[in-house]
This record gives C-alpha cells, structure tokens and sequence, in this order.
C-alpha cells in the first residue's frame, strides 16, 4: 500500500433541473423581508467532503464517481458534482 | 397454519413492534427478520415497517437498501411474494429500486403526525385486495418526507397501470397526484406513507387500516398472478 | 502533566470558590491534579451538586407502599402492578436551547430519554412543557421553531413519542426561554437495574458514541452561569445530538437488561465520564480504576481533562462481570454499538484515572482505534494515576444555606388587586363576547395542534388520548421480549395510566406557596379527568439566581406549597430537577415549577369520554368560582394587570373532587369532562365546544354578587366542566352532593354558537377562528 | 439600475471543528460493506445556489457573507465558504 495517496473530495449535490426544491423555495421567499429582494434562482443542495486513499487521482475520482452512482446521491432526483485535491503526505 | 408476516428490522426502524401486534392480532404469526441476516426465512409474505432506518441520514432508506436482507426482500418480490413498505419502508423500497419514484420532504417543510383520509383507488395490490375502489379510509399519517416525487413518464405509466393504490382526499404533503401509495407491475410490492397498524384498534380511534392488513394476509396465501 | 497547581486563578476560573478549593485540599490531604480540580469543579457546580436547593428537597414526600425507587437515581420507577412498572423522570435543558434551539432541545430528549433506559425500563412517552417570550418577537419565535423542531428531530427519529407538554408564552422568559422534557419508561420489575458497581474486578463498560471535545464544561459553563444575550464565548460548547446512536443504544442496553448481562448502568450526562464512574462506585460502596486510554475519541489530541469531564451525548456506562464480558461486546457488536471496557471495579474507594494501563496490567478488552491524526497510547503497567480521588467525594459536594428574603415589593404587588379595575372596566351588561374570543386567541390558550402535530405521538400503539386533551392516556401492555418474541403473559390486561404537565408561573409570582399548590392541583385534576387516580409526581423546579436572596424565598416557599399539596394528595414526589441562573439581563423569570403528575387507571377496555361536546347532552359545572382574577390570562395578558392574590390552593376540596371526577369517569356517567383553568369558564367551555363541533346555551352562576365577566374568566381552581347526557344527570348530581363537591347545570349542547348568559354570544366559527390562529 | 450585474453564488456550509457530524459519521461506517474501506473524514454539510443581483462581486460576496450569518447558515455550529462569479448578461 506505499504507493496510496490521500486525496479530498467535494461532492456538490443539487437537485436535477425541473425537480422542485422545497426548501430552497422557502429561504428564497424568506430573503425579500429581511431586506434582500435580488436573490433568485435559490436551492439547497448537499455538500459531502471526504478524504479517499486511492493510487492516483483518476482512481479518486472515479471511485468517488462510482459512490455517487450507488450512495450518495439519487439520480431520480439529484446531480452531483465532484472535486478532487491531492491531499500533501502527513 | 397461521400465515408468516416477516417485519424487518433495520437498525433506526421503530414501528416493528406495532406491526408484529397488529398482525399477531389478526392470527398472523409475525416475526422479526434481522436487517443483517440474508434471508427472510421463508415467511409468506415480507413487511418493511416505518421508522429512520440508519437514523434516515443520507436520504431516507439511503443506506438500509444496502442490507444483507434486503436481496432476500428482492428474490420473494420477484417470485411474486407480498413484500409491503410503510411509511420508512416505502422510502425503502424507492430507494431499492422495488418501485420507481422517490418521497422527498413534505411541502410543508415540518413533520406530520396526523389522521388522514385516503382513498383506495386500486383494489388489485396485494395490500388492497380486500378493499372497494372509492372506499375512504382514516388512517394516521407520521412522516417527515411522503412527498413522492417522480417524472412525468413514471407518472403516466403508474396511472395508466391503475398502480396508484391510495390517494390522499386532501393532500397532506405535497405529493405528486395526491399519492399515498403505489404498487409495482406485479402488484406485489406496494409502498405507502398512512400506517396501517395505528389504525387496527378502536380504542386506538380507528380500525380502517384492519382491511389493508387483512389484505397482506390474503395476499401471502394466494399463489401471485403475474401482473 | 499531573503536576500539583496551588494556581488560586486557576479554580476560581472554573468557578470554585475558595473554600471550595480548600475543602478539595482538605479531602485529598495535598493540592489536586489539574484533572482532579476539573473533576471537583464540575461535579460540585450547582448543576450537578444540587448545593443550594439540597437542604428543601429534603422536606418532598418521597414514599409510598408503590414508590420502588425514588429521588437520586436516574429516574423514579412506581409499581403499577405485581410485574409492571413505570420509571419517570424529568430534566430542563434552558440554557443550551437558549444558545441554539434546536440542538439543546433535541440533546435535552436524548438526556432523559437515557435517564429512563438506564433504570431498566423502555422509555414509552415523551412530553414537553415549554416557556418562551411572546412569540410576536422575533427571537422568542426563532427559539420555539427550533425547540419544537428539536424535539420533533429528535424524539421522533430515536423512537420515543412526544404525547404531551404545554406551551406557555410570557415576557419573563423572552431572554430565558425554558425547555423541560418528561420521560416515561415501562418495565417488567424484575428487569429493574440501578447505577451502581458492586463485585470486585468487575468491568465498567462504555457503550455508544465517540467522547468529542463537545460540551466540555458545558455542566459549570452552561448551567452554572447566568447568561448575556447573544454571548458568543459559549457557542463551542454546542452539542449535537444523534437520535440513531441513541436508538441502537436504547435496543442494546433492553437486550442487555433482558438476558440479564448487567450489574449496575448508569447514563453519561453533566460531568460525563467522572460522574457515570464516581457515582455508581459510591453507590455501591466500592471504588473504580479508569483508564482514558480505553476511551473512543472522537478528536485528535483529546487530553485527559477533556476525556474524563465531556458531556459528548449517547454514551452510557455498565457495570458487568467478566464471564459476561464477551456475550455484552456480541450485543453491543450486532446493534453497532462501540462498547470498550473503560474502568473496572475495586474494593479501595477511591476513583482512580490511569493513562494507558489496561493492555499493560491485563484487564480485558482492547483500546478503540485511536482517531486519524493520533497515534496509539502508550502501555506502561507503572503508570502512575492521573487522577484519585475518595469516590464518594466528588458526589459529596458542598451544601449552602443561601440567604432568604421575602421580595419586598410583593405586598405592594399583592394588594395590587385587578377586580375593582376590571369591575369598573366590565359592570353587569358588557358584552363579553370580544373579551372571550380575544382569549382564546392568546398566544398561551390558542390551539398547540401545529406543535403536536410535528411530534410521534402514536408510536407503540399505546396513545388511547393523545395531545389536545386534559391529560394523555397510554395503555401498558407487556413488553416484548429482545428478538420481538410476545411476552407469555402477553394477553392479561393491564392498567392503563394517565399524564400531564403542569406549570403556574404567574401564581408562583404572586404567591409561590399558593402557586406551586396550584401546580400541584391542575395536574392531578387533568390526570383524574380520564378516571385515574393520580400516583406519583416529578417536578422541574426553574427558578432564577439563587444568590439573590427572593430567588431563594421563592423556592423555599415553593418546596413548601409542593409538599403541603402531595402530601394532601397522596403523591409521592418520585423524581425531580432543579435550574438555577434562569435570568437574562439581570431579571430572574418568574418561579417556574412544573408538576409532572401520572396516575393510574386500574382497567380500559375502550377510550374514555374526551373534552367533546355531544349535541343534546347538560353542562355541568363541579366546584365553586369566585371573583378570582389575580394572575389570570384575562386579567394579566388581556389587560395588562398582573397583581393580586392567586385563587385559593383548597386540598382537601382537591382531594374530593379528583375521586369524585375519576369515578363519573371510569363509570361512564358522562360523555364529556374538562377541567377548567387557564382563561376559566368561558375558555373551558369554548374547547369543549369546539372539540365537539357543536354550539352551546348556558346561564352563568352569578353567585355572591359576582359579575358575568368575573364569573366567564375568574380561575377558580377546584373546577370541572361536564358533558352529561339526559339519564346520568340525576345520577351525577347526586353523587356530587354526597361528595361534598359543588355542581350545578349550565345550560346544553346545541346549535352553532356559544350563547353564554345574556351578555356572551359568540358563533362557534368565530371562536374556531380566533382559537386556531397560528404562530408559525 | 441599469448598472446591476448578475452573479451566481454557492455557498459550502460545513459543520464547525469539533461539532458532531453524526450523518457523515453514519455514511462513512456504512461505505466498507460496499467495498470501501478506504474512506475517511467524511463530513455532510450544506450546498447553497443561488443568483444574486449587485453592481460589483465585492458586493455580491458582502451580500452572500451578511446572508450567511443571518440565515443560510447557523454560525453557532456551522462554518461556510463561498464562492462567487459573475453571469454573462443575459
Ligand atoms: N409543547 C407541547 N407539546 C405537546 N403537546 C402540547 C404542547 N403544548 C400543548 N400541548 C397539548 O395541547 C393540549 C392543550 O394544552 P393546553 O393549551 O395547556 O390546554 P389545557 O387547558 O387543556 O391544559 C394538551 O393536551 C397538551 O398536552
Ligand atoms: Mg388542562
């Protein structure tokens, strides 16, 4: 295993085009009474941050890919969005 | 012999007791099936109880689709087996793929413990065999996310099947079509947000989700007709 | 690091006075270790030490032939029958709700939810009596959105239903909101278990969450001090709670009791690991060894101070023996409970904390995976004990006998009298009708369905009356085994008992005696409204800083009017919690004590009558009510007067009307009961109204020259309101005359309006309206 | 105001050091029987999208950050970044 490196990933979890988002919905109608009339277009997604050991960065990415599709996000309603940083040695 | 209620019990689920009770009532013989073993030890017909499995965390029924039980809830629905998802079951059972569509947050954006009317609107689901299409049923509510949410084709294909099963006479939570519950193409596997098992006494205040279990039951000794 | 501190600031920091300090010196014979001090100061904060109102509590009733476990353990536990009993307790979280809402709320079920399991008993029932300022302020709403949202995040996910509470909205708490939770557990009586460690070489056994740097202090931090508004400082100290660790431990820990694998458990709360280890070894009359390094972290670099004094949530400590040890790790293993064995039991005394000695000296169990970023402890069997200390002195804390004084402005506020205003204001002819639906749309009358309606309150099938009644009623049935199997006795019947929350601040101002009897009365009335008989109580005693000395008046009168009214009752007082420093910029809330009453319905085959009106069926009034209005919703909210005189405390008219009440019930010799309070009569008789979805005619009983307006909302204590049908009515007044209880017929029910009197009319709709407005 | 732009803000909200992040704690446990053992540190947060109207991205950022500590997050227990870019005119 010397050969594994750590890396971080973000995850950006929002909701597909077209799916309603409730919540998002409700912050945005809150916005206007506290003084903030020029915000649209808001919605509340998922942030997942976590740290994968992995050979190099392609295989993080892809198996952070690979998580997304079975896990962490559900593709009836969610898109999801990855980043991945090398992350340096301890 | 008594007809074999399997009710899983993931870790998080909290309404299996009740389901036991209002089945064992019934002269049901239910037993727990542990979300860790792989089989569900040949009952006759399989309950995937309300509750927050894993704690819902994720998405509801996120992580519990993953349990060693779960491919053994899969082999009995596709030999054409009851397999019934309440409430937390249901977000199970979506999460699984068992059925299409998913329940997000309720409109509302609150939790919702309440008592509902829903109307039966199939009456071919293994969970609605003994009801009347029209028949109006008062049964609690108690969800956070029963809003199901699906796209356009699912929808039109789950009408034009007469898979809607159960619909809300004045919709709680935001759902899609007023559903409250749905089956799949088999009419095997049915997914719901009401509780039977809150309405099977009438000290409890209402006895209408008795028809729904009744109907589990019958479900699980008829031989499946594939749908 | 154990190296001695004479450090004077040192303790004064973490608010050790110096006599306190000397008394640690004196109880050790040298200076304490830095952890040793940390460990004193916790656990003799007032939060945990109760040493300020130890010296009252004393004068509680607390026996009774079916008390099996009273106050000092975890939860009072009564007998309700040969095999099953009840374990009941209750717990403020103020403070931590007040810095954020939803978590401190959510963490407060949590605690007393563990308070409960850890008697042995299935917690069943949760309910919360709330205070928050008025909720047309806007961080008086933001705290009760998030509190009910907490409780509901909570309560609802780890498995317990939230089946009753209150809601009460005052001035006094707008910068001190109150958040008390009440816990209900069933249990078989022989699965019944107490904290304590007995048994040489025992193991102490840490089973649930990862210990974090969360909350530490939060016992001297928190509860301990009074707060400024907004005071950023303490924001660290939040804790988030987790309901599904809670829930996997709750199912490991009854599984445990049921294959009968424990000693002795205790729940980790305030002070955390330093209390769950010293308390049960006092209790057993033994001592303990710990070593920290068999503590799962949570965090890197986690020093012994912070290990042994975190209040991290979800973690509980069992006592069992070593042949047992591996068949609790398979329970803890298969509900994905983290469980290390973490101290072990001695026969010195004394409370000892070691460093990574376990693996060294041979005591079963291994170190938890240290977390990323640590490195593993190092094993010496040499090691020298950071911390010990007499077991029994960290639970033996000082006891203070704090000044007393009567406030000096409650003549005045006394003599302040709202009747003759009021009089003035409202002579005979008034029409009263504005006056009632203005009442009932206050923020403290007006319906709380959209808070219940966020809480589980059907879960386990047991819920016969839910919330929106007097008290709620759950049946008991036997528990299950572990695995689901049904108990053998599964079909007996069993009791069913009956709950409620109750709180009279306002009177408690006017006069704390009279106020907390008050208290006292309205929960047993609405327990007896359901045909029990009330059994046992538990208290949530909140007051403001016990070093002003009227703050301690209060409470000295307050214990006194609680034990002249259990006494009077019967009730023993099984259980209770006390919480100081409840002020905010420098004024104390009113004194707040809530009485959680429970009682016991001997047999319930079917749900018995609710608050509904039936159309056709006589209104019946028991009790008497006079000109009371001091502390009244009319009189206080409506119209800005809050002196007076709270109504009379009368026990033994109490006494006879509860088992008057209980037995018209449990015969079924009415179809519909109420008891009345907040707002009086004419609120009492608008819910039951409503509930009934019907109108109603009554005449009012203008004795002793009171006035309409005095008679509709005076809040006479003592009083029900019945529905009675046509063939029980000479029956029910006659049963009331040789009770000795006053009862007259008002009217009936019918028709779409509330037509009360001649100067009182008002359409059902109306009243429906202003009742159900919503605060959301 | 003619002079108005737009801009797309996200806002990553994350669980301040120390707090406890059950939700992210619970997925990480449940990754290994899905074959990957080799994920840790993670932690679930909050992802905010949403388009705001100002003159310039100093604004816009001041705008997002005032609307963080007042409602999209809660400072008591959460940390927040953004990230701010301005959209083509439509
Ligand atoms: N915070 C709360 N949580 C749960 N139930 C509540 C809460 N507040 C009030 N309730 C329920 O609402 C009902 C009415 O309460 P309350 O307004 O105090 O009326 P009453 O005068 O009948 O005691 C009670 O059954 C009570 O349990
Ligand atoms: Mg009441």
């Amino acid at each position: 295993m010397g050969a594994m490196k750590r890396f971080a990933a973000r995850v950006d979890i929002t909701h597909l085009p077209g799916v309603a988002d409730p919540q998002g919905a409700t912050v945005e109608r809150a916005l206007p009474a506290l003084g903030w009339a020029n915000v649209s277009e808001l919605k509340i997604g998922k942030s997942i941050h976590l740290v994968v050991e992995c050979a190099d960065v392609a295989a993080a990415e892809a198996q952070v890919r690979a998580m997304c599709e079975r896990i962490l996000a559900n593709p009836v309603i969610e898109a999801y969005d990855i980043t991945v940083h090398e992350l340096a040695a301890r | 012999m008594s007809v074999r209620v399997g009710v899983v019990q993931f870790p998080g689920t909290n309404c299996e007791l009740d389901a036991l009770d209002a089945f064992d009532r019934l002269g049901a013989a239910a037993e727990l099936l542990w979300h860790g073993d792989a089989t569900i030890r040949g009952v006759d017909a399989v309950i995937v109880p309300g509750g927050f499995a894993h704690g819902d965390y994720l998405r509801t029924g996120a992580i519990a689709q993953f349990s060693p039980v779960m491919g053994a809830v899969r082999d009995h629905a596709a030999a054409g087996g009851a397999v019934i998802g309440i409430c937390n079951g249901f977000q199970v059972l979506c999460e699984g793929g068992l059925l299409p569509g998913v329940l997000q947050k309720n409109a509302g954006l609150k939790f919702l413990c309440d008592t509902v009317e829903v109307a039966v609107v199939s009456a071919a689901s293994a969970l609605t065999n003994a009801t009347e299409v029209g028949q109006i049923l008062r049964i609690p509510i108690n969800h956070f996310e029963g809003n199901y949410t699906c796209d356009a084709a699912t929808l039109a294909e789950l009408r034009a099947d007469d898979r809607v099963v159960l619909r809300y006479v004045a919709n709680p939570n935001g759902s899609v079509d007023d559903i409250a519950g749905i089956c799949n193409a088999g009419r095997n596997v049915v997914g719901l947000m009401p509780h039977p098992e809150r309405a099977s006494e009438a000290i409890l205040g209402s006895t209408d989700g008795v028809v729904l279990l009744r109907s589990v039951l019958a479900a699980a000794t008829t031989p499946a007709i594939p749908g | 690091m154990p190296a001695a501190t004479g450090d004077v600031a040192l303790h004064r920091q973490l608010g050790m006075t110096d006599d306190e300090f000397s008394a640690v010196q004196g109880e050790l014979g040298r200076d304490p270790t830095e952890l040793e001090l940390a460990m004193y100061s916790v656990m003799w904060s007032e939060h945990c030490s109760y040493k300020s109102s130890k010296p009252y509590l004393g004068r509680l009733p607390t026996t009774a032939p079916w008390v099996l476990v009273g106050p000092g353990e975890g939860a009072g536990v009564i007998a309700i029958d040969d095999d099953l009993a009840l374990a009941l307790r209750i717990e403020s979280h103020n403070h931590p709700s007040a810095v954020e809402p939803y978590q401190g709320a959510a963490t407060g079920v949590g605690g007393i939810i563990r308070d409960i399991f850890s008697m042995g008993a299935r917690p069943i029932a949760l309910l919360d009596p709330l205070r928050f300022g008025p909720p047309t302020d806007a961080r008086s709403r933001y705290l009760l959105e998030g509190v009910v949202s907490g409780i509901s995040g909570y309560g609802n996910a780890v498995g317990v239903p939230t089946v009753g509470g209150e809601a009460v909205f005052d001035e006094c708490y707008r910068g001190n909101p109150l958040v008390n939770v009440m816990c209900v557990g069933l249990l078989r009586r022989d699965d019944l278990v107490l904290a304590i460690a007995t048994g040489v070489d025992n193991l102490a056994v840490l089973l649930g969450g990862a210990t974090g740097r969360d909350g530490i202090g939060g016992a001297s931090v928190l509860a301990s001090a009074g707060f400024a508004e907004g005071a950023q400082g303490k924001r660290p100290s939040v804790q988030v709670g987790d309901p599904y660790e809670e829930k996997r431990l709750i199912e490991a820990c009854l599984e445990l009791y049921d294959r009968k694998l424990v000693v002795g458990v205790q729940d980790l709360g305030a002070a955390g690991l330093s209390c769950a280890a010293s308390e049960t070894a006092a209790k057993g009359g033994m001592g303990v060894d710990v070593d920290i390094a068999r503590v799962a972290r949570r965090e890197p670099g986690m020093n012994p101070v912070e290990l042994m004094t975190s209040e991290s949530q979800e973690r509980m400590l069992a006592i069992v023996t070593p042949d047992q040890l591996d068949d609790v790790l398979e329970v803890a293993r298969r509900w994905e409970v983290q469980a290390t064995v973490a101290g072990r039991v001695t026969d010195t005394g004394r409370f000892r904390v070691f460093d990574g000695v376990f693996d060294a000296i041979g005591v079963p169990g291994a170190n938890p995976q240290p977390p990323p970023g640590d490195t593993a402890p190092t094993v010496t069997s040499d090691a020298l004990p950071v911390a010990d200390v007499p077991a029994a002195s960290l639970g033996d804390g000082p006891v203070y006998h704090r000044p007393v004084s009567r406030p000096s402005d409650l003549d005045a506020l006394q003599d302040d009298d709202p009747t003759p205003v009021l009089r003035a204001k409202f002579p005979n002819g008034t029409e009263l009708g504005g006056e009632l639906l203005a009442l009932l749309a206050t923020p403290t009358i007006a319906d709380k369905s959209w808070i219940y309606r966020q809480y589980d309150h059907q879960l386990f099938l047991n819920t016969v009356v839910g919330p929106g009644g007097d008290a709620t009623v759950l049946r008991l049935r036997t528990p299950r085994r572990a695995g689901g199997q049904p108990a053998a006795d599964a079909d007996v019947a069993r009791p069913a008992i009956a709950i409620s929350t109750d709180g009279k601040a306002r009177f408690c101002k006017l006069d704390p005696r009279v106020g907390a009897r008050l208290g006292v009365m309205e929960a047993a009335r609405n327990v007896a409204c359901t045909g029990a008989v009330p059994r046992a109580l538990v208290n949530c005693l909140n007051f403001g800083n016990p070093e002003h000395p009227e703050v301690m008046w209060q409470f000295a009168e307050v214990i006194e009017g609680m034990r002249e009214a259990c006494v009077a009752l019967g009730l023993p007082v099984v259980g209770g919690n006390v919480s100081f420093y409840n002020e905010s910029r420098g004024a104390d809330i009113d004194p707040t004590p809530v009485m959680g009453v429970v009682g016991v319905i001997p047999r319930l085959d079917e749900a018995p009558p609710s608050v509904a009106l039936h159309d056709g069926d006589a209104i019946v009034l028991l009790g008497a009510t006079r000109a009371e209005l001091g502390g009244s919703e009319w009189a206080a909210v409506l119209h800005g007067l809050r002196g007076g005189h709270p109504p009379q405390a009368d026990l033994e008219a109490a006494a006879a009307l509860h088992e008057l009440v209980a037995g018209l019930v449990r015969e079924r010799a009415v179809t519909a009961v109420h008891d009345c309070s907040d707002g009086g009569l004419g609120v009492a008789l608008a819910r039951m109204a409503l509930a009934g979805d019907v109108g109603a005619m009554v005449t009012l009983p203008l004795d002793d020259g009171l006035t309409p307006a005095e008679t509709l909302f005076s809040e006479s204590a003592n009083r029900v309101l019945l529905g009675v049908a046509a063939d029980q009515r000479a029956a029910v007044l006659a049963q009331a005359s040789a009770a000795g209880v006053p009862a007259i017929v008002l009217g009936s029910a019918g028709g779409r309006e509330l037509r009360i009197g001649s100067d009182c009319t008002v359409a059902l709709d109306a009243a429906a309206t202003a009742w159900r407005r919503v605060f959301e």
